[in-house]
């Protein structure tokens, strides 16, 4: 891109506008590089290859789960109900990975296809009626919740197949898989955003929603497509979950929903719509990682922890965004 | 049906009601292929209910409408386009963050490879060659956000005119740009129309329409009121089908006073925008500010009322140098500030009209903490009757109101803050013929109590027909100042011209 | 209360009682195994048994039964969220002379009677198990709960107590793996990292817990060498100790549990006498009596 | 200029007012009183006083967080501390109120001030730095429950005095106590968002930021006020759930947020910004204690509990939007 003609910017006058792709980027990138330093000076143990290996392979999950919600917060909505999806998705997957029924594709396509199906049933609520996302994704954070309880009896579904537990446990090429899955998720979400039609809608539609309307773009098509996705990337999430803990879990997942959303607005997505990259999402997972991995070698005790969490993430964007209103 | 062939566009009995109150009642419009057909009427008169009807974004209650002899059915946008019909929006529909080539070419972007993978570098290309046709030089992978809403306006032409349509709506494609660019488009219509395109023109600028219109429709409070060929009426005959009523002159009479100096500027300036801005006004008197597009007009409006810093320069009012930081210094300072860009620096679309008219000097009707809500309501009519705000209950929605009605709040708001220094940017964009007289009477009035006035506008007319003395802009550096004498048309084009 | 109780029983002579319960966390397998128990035995018993879930909040915990007394119930069982939190309810059913029976884990206010064990035991039988394994000495970390939960706290203290006892053992790391097993394999993991072979047993304040530690420990090979003991007797966790995978699990009775607060519950209400502390003791499963235990 | 406007301003009078606002709070009016006939119907024991007080009292404490997060909302921002600061208030006021020690008054003001500074604290760091609001409480709220935890030693503060257990357990003239501080509060926020000036800037800033400025508004002023305030209800919230539960729990109020921002945008109050009542919020919080209380009354088993609650929640706000964009 061309240098920024600053004079335009100014005009446009109020400074958070500068919140453009590329240097909000930056800001992040120099937030997480410090923290990383810092944390290998104090303490020895951080910047080994297996702790890093050990931090993207924790990271991979709520990474999955932040690129769903990553697309949902760019068109302008929320999704709180990947949580459940979560479970819905572990618990279903259990449920058919137990050793000598299926093949290991059958609980993989019925975890993807109950996260697929639940998220679009976000969808079609959401486009047929005017309820609010956050509303409508809060109600099925509920329903999936008790779905899974349902469909697992309350019990975590356990004794899955070793080809199943392959998934979150196993390596290929000396890569753990969830690493793999990150990676390949990382690739075609990227791609999908900022290479494709669809991904130019969601940047429209998250701008400017009746802009995007007057250009003929559809915007229930948008918002299907979109929350779909977002299901799709929850029960891939909830498959590598099951399958690193070999159990279907029906309470996995609670929570999830607030950590996916801050690792996308920690990595520059607006949640006022239409800004927002898979990039800045995956630095932003990779941030709450590794503060969550460097109290716990450091060893903070366990109160002082979320003190020092929460000190250290909200510190990290007011760098970013200190980077930001400089230029 | 037997729909008259030569029509590529014919409605007929369109009604649209909004929660009860008719926008539309009954109207009509038959345009023909290759004609510019003006829709004329007052703010408010339900110009653009009525085309958002035919694009798509608005279902009517009832009525019919013929596309090429055919029933026409829509059910979005995405349709109408596709049929051939597509539209310069009045409000500037884009997104901010996408660049000007991609706000182009949103919803119909070339792809490559395979189905759905952008091909940016074509959309680049393309972009490129329309803007550089029209004459606009603009990076075309400028993020929109950072046009002024002069160049804002200018993609929004290009992006319907590269649509391929047989017919363009357009909903006031001028009121955010100065003559050079008006004439571009007038002969890109010139073009279009001799291809067949048929285009519908909305525009509050009379000689606008009688240079470019050859037929006009008028309504009128939502009614259809005629249609007549453009050789067939003047402009007189026009406002009064439009408005009912006769309009005595325009620019009322200038009242020379000799004031004190209400504001003077030293030296203004900000790196890459503007530099060595100085000036004076007096109470009492209006200082036009001119310059073609980009000049840096609005820029220095802005630094004045400190929504923007500047690097350079001082500020005194009253004789006294101030320190303006923000738009609350400014204010406590007595200027006012009437912006280009009502929507975004405006008003609160989801606040009342009597929200938004008071906002600005609540605290003249509170009692400790509280809102003395009779005393506002009453200061509140008060301001929508002396502006002629047309709205069913003061308690409307701004976002509901015709645009230039909304304008008519914003000044509305600044005026009750009573300023002793006005900056008025655009103030009659958008502004219907009768209301204009209306705010020309009120400058004046303004002036009259003592009250100084800085005024851009891109309508040199207005420019010339209000101000005491006219400052002229050209690439944000100030080439003079002229007195009321020579100021003509002319003189300000020759000034204003980069050299 | 008893007396009141026993009158109303009379008077509504043959009706079915009802008993509403409110239990901890319907997501806990424990919990659900003893409500499982519960429904079983008031099926048995012909009585309308009423039981909803209170998510873990003592207070959602209050309302439930502050409805369950508008409701008129006969006898109200709950299974505390908080030691003291939970204490407001007790008050309120008996002020309303309903009786209440505490089932699994105690309140600070006197109820009607109680069915359960000592959270505290367990969390002593567990550090004892691994203060034997390893001699008396050793480097020991330590998964929490939810901190600031009645079991959390518990199960601390009375691992601590122990722990006091044997100088040698030292506490190398403490940390909130809030019950889960997901977050526990991760904060093993991290241990694996920062401690390595330092670590040579690890007590999980629950199973869930204690199948993640392993589960990270198994990953990295460390498994033999770390000693990993749980509470609960969870399946998943029998099946574990059957393996050799966990070393220990403790064993909490959810069908006495369960059965006792029923028959307790209708003893009370038809002014029958009845035991007004029922202890159900844990007991420690290793691979030598897993057998009991599985089935 | 005296006479009154005849023209366009008064001579549709008042048979319009009930159109942009009036409608959006009768559709969820509409559908609350649905929901409360059918459960009267199908649970006699539903429409009692008993049981009507119960809902009051248990809905309370979500109310009171509610319409702090309302005004949080109408400005355009977002609150996820009020959980932990309910728990942080709680458990200071649960420190200085043991028996014998302080008077009454002093466990209320510390747990008010509690709730004010952090709620203060997150509304200077809104103001002071870019970072968005979402970011900023989701670090307070990891803060506040790491002080919480810190301040009473991970352990409940028990052992509290009667007089402060009034609050939450006694009566006034037959009355509930946490009932009467509802309806106090209902009445204050209330008047203080539709009569007051500031109220009126919560409206213009989350309506549209920009021109708020631009009519010399303070930004920075209304969202400390904001953010204050919303603390210190969470303050109030966090003494009447300590007082009730007769325990300062470290970890009381997780998850409190969400019911209470689902109450406010069930009652209307737009993601957005710029609209939103304090009755529209009683009634979202009303709905959803109705909806919970219904259930346990009904016994609906535990899991298909939580199904049924998601979907009469969507419903509830389908058949609220539905009553809107019929006219
Ligand atoms: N969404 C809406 N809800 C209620 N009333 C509306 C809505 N949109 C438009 N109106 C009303 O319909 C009438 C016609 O508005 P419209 O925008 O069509 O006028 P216009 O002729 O384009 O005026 P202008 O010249 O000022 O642009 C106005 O009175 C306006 O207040
Ligand atoms: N094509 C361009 N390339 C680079 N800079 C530009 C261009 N057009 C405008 N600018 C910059 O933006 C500023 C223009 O601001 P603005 O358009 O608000 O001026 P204006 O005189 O008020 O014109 P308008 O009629 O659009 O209101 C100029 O000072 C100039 O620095
Ligand atoms: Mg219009
Ligand atoms: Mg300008």
């Amino acid at each position: 891109m061309k240098n920024e003609p600053t004079s335009y910017v100014n005009q446009i006058g109020n400074t958070y506008r500068l919140r453009t792709r590329g240097i909000g980027k930056y800001g992040i990138v120099l937030a997480f590089i410090a923290l990383c330093i810092i944390l290998s000076v104090m303490t020895p143990r951080f910047l080994t290859v297996a702790n890093l290996v050990n931090i993207f392979t924790q990271v991979s999950i709520n990474a999955l789960l932040a690129f769903g919600v990553t697309f949902v917060i760019i068109t302008g909505g929320i999704d709180l109900s990947i949580g459940s999806m979560v479970a819905v998705a572990g618990v279903v997957a259990a449920l058919f990975a137990h050793p000598d029924t299926y093949p290991v594709i059958v609980p993989i396509l019925m975890g993807l296809l109950a996260g697929l199906a639940l998220g679009a049933l976000n969808g079609f609520v959401i486009t047929r009626t005017k309820v609010p996302p956050f509303i409508v994704t809060l109600g099925t954070m509920t329903i999936g919740r008790g779905l899974a309880l349902i469909l697992s009896k309350g019990r975590p579904v356990s004794n899955l197949s070793d080809s199943f537990n392959f998934i979150g446990g196993g390596q290929l090429f000396g890569i753990p898989m969830p690493i793999l899955i990150l990676i390949i998720a990382f690739a075609v979400c990227s791609i999908l955003l900022k290479k494709t039609v669809i991904g130019r809608y969601m940047y429209a539609v998250g701008g400017n929603e009746l802009a995007a309307e007057a250009s003929g773009i559809r915007l229930n098509k948008v918002k299907m497509v979109v929350y779909t996705l977002c299901g799709g990337l929850a029960g891939l999430a909830g498959i590598v979950l099951t399958s690193r803990i070999t159990t279907g879990q029906p309470n996995a997942g609670a929570g999830f929903e607030l950590d996916a959303i801050a690792a996308a607005i920690i990595g520059g997505t607006s949640t006022s719509g239409g800004v927002g990259t898979i990039m800045g999402t995956l630095i932003g997972a990779l941030l709450i990682g590794v503060i969550s991995n460097g109290l716990d070698l450091m060893n903070v005790t366990s109160y002082y922890q979320q003190v020092v969490m929460g000190v250290i993430i909200i510190g990290a964007v007011v760098l970013d965004s200190l980077s930001q209103t400089k230029k | 049906m037997s729909q008259s062939q030569e029509y590529i566009l014919d409605v007929r009995g369109l009604s649209k009601t909004f929660s009860g109150i008719k926008a539309l009642d009954n109207v009509q419009l038959a345009v023909r292929k290759g004609e510019v057909h003006a829709l004329m009427g007052e703010n408010g008169a339900g110009k653009s209910t009525f085309m958002k009807i035919l694009i798509g974004l608005l279902k009517p209650d009832s009525g019919d409408i013929f596309f090429e002899g055919a029933p026409l059915q829509v059910k979005n946008v995405h349709d109408s386009l596709k049929k051939g019909i597509s539209m310069i929006h009045q409000e500037i529909l884009m997104v901010p963050e996408l660049t000007v080539a991609q706000n182009i070419f949103l919803g119909r972007e070339t792809t490559r490879f395979m189905p759905g993978w952008l091909d940016d570098q074509t959309i680049y290309r393309k972009a490129n060659e329309i803007l550089t046709q029209m004459g606009v030089s603009l990076d075309v992978r400028t993020p929109m956000k950072y046009l002024s809403v002069a160049e804002m306006q200018m993609v929004e032409i290009a992006k319907a005119i590269s649509n391929d349509a047989k017919v363009i709506i357009m909903d006031e494609p001028t009121s955010a740009i100065s003559d050079k660019e008006v004439a571009t488009l007038f002969s890109i219509i010139n073009d279009l129309t001799k291809k067949g395109v048929a285009i519908i023109y909305i525009s509050h600028k009379m000689d606008e329409i009688f240079t470019i219109a050859d037929t006009i429709t008028v309504l009128r409070d939502g009614r259809y009121i005629a249609t007549h060929s453009a050789t067939e009426l003047d402009t007189n005959r026009l406002i009064s089908l439009m408005v009912g009523r006769e309009i005595d002159s325009l620019f009322p009479d200038a009242v020379e006073l000799g004031g004190q100096e209400a504001i003077s500027v030293k030296n203004l300036g900000r790196k890459g925008s503007f530099s060595g801005i100085s000036f004076t006004v007096k109470a009492g008197e209006i200082l036009g500010m001119a310059g073609l597009m980009g000049a840096g007009r609005t820029e220095i409006a802005r630094a004045i009322f400190g929504l923007d810093r500047f690097d350079e320069g001082e500020i005194a009012v009253n004789g006294n140098l101030v320190s303006i930081t923000c738009p609350q210094d400014a204010m406590q300072h007595g200027i006012g500030y009437v912006s280009e860009d009502r929507k975004a620096l405006g008003f609160i679309p989801n606040m009342t009209v009597k929200e938004n008219i008071t906002l600005g000097n609540l605290s003249n009707y509170t009692q400790g903490l509280f809102i003395q809500q009779k005393q506002e309501a009453k200061i509140a009519s008060e301001v929508a009757e002396n502006l002629r705000i047309k709205t069913h209950t003061l308690d409307q929605k701004v976002a509901n109101l015709s645009g230039g009605n909304q304008q008519k709040v914003v000044i509305g708001k600044v005026l009750l803050a009573s300023p002793r220094i006005i900056i008025l940017d655009e103030p009659t964009r958008g502004i219907d013929i009768g209301a204009k007289s209306e705010i020309y009477k009120l400058i004046r009035q303004l002036t009259a109590s003592g009250i100084a006035v800085i005024m851009i506008s891109s309508e040199l007319p207005e420019l010339v027909g209000m101000s005491n003395r006219i400052l002229v802009l050209s690439e944000g550096k100030q080439t003079t100042i002229l007195s009321k004498q020579e100021a003509t048309q002319e003189t300000i084009m020759a000034h204003a011209m980069p050299h | 209360g008893q007396s009141s109780s026993s009158e109303k029983a009379d008077k509504e002579g043959g009706k079915k009682l009802v008993i509403g319960a409110t239990m901890l966390s319907m997501q806990n397998e424990f919990i659900v195994n003893v409500n499982d128990e519960m429904t079983k035995k008031a099926e048995a018993d012909g009585v309308e048994l009423i039981s909803i879930d209170a998510e873990r909040s003592p207070l959602k915990q209050i309302e439930q039964v502050e409805s369950f007394i508008a409701q008129q119930v006969d006898a109200i069982i709950m299974n505390p969220c908080e030691v003291e939190a939970s204490s407001p309810a007790v008050t309120k059913a008996l002020a309303a002379h309903i009786p209440i029976i505490n089932v699994n884990s105690a309140t600070s206010a006197k109820p009607t009677a109680f069915v359960g064990s000592d959270d505290a035991e367990s969390g002593r039988i567990a550090m004892n198990y691994i203060a034997k394994r390893l001699g008396g000495k050793g480097n020991v970390v330590m998964m929490h709960g939810y901190m600031g939960q009645a079991a959390q706290i518990q199960r601390e203290q009375g691992a601590r107590e122990v722990l006091k006892q044997y100088p040698g053992l030292k506490l190398l790391a403490h940390q909130t793996g809030e019950w889960d097993r997901a977050k526990s394999m991760t904060l093993m993991e991290n241990w694996i990292q920062s401690y390595g072979p330092q670590i040579n047993a690890v007590f999980a304040q629950n199973d869930e817990m204690g199948m993640g530690a392993v589960k990270a420990l198994t990953s990295a090979g460390l498994k033999n060498k770390v000693i990993v003991v749980s509470i609960d007797a969870i399946p998943d966790a029998l099946q574990a100790v059957k393996n050799g995978t966990l070393d220990a699990t403790i064993f909490q009775n959810a069908e006495q549990q369960g059965a006792k607060a029923i028959e307790t519950a209708i003893k009370i209400a038809k002014g029958q006498p009845y035991d007004k502390e029922t202890l159900i003791p844990f007991e420690l499963v290793t691979k030598e009596n897993i057998s009991k235990y599985q089935k």
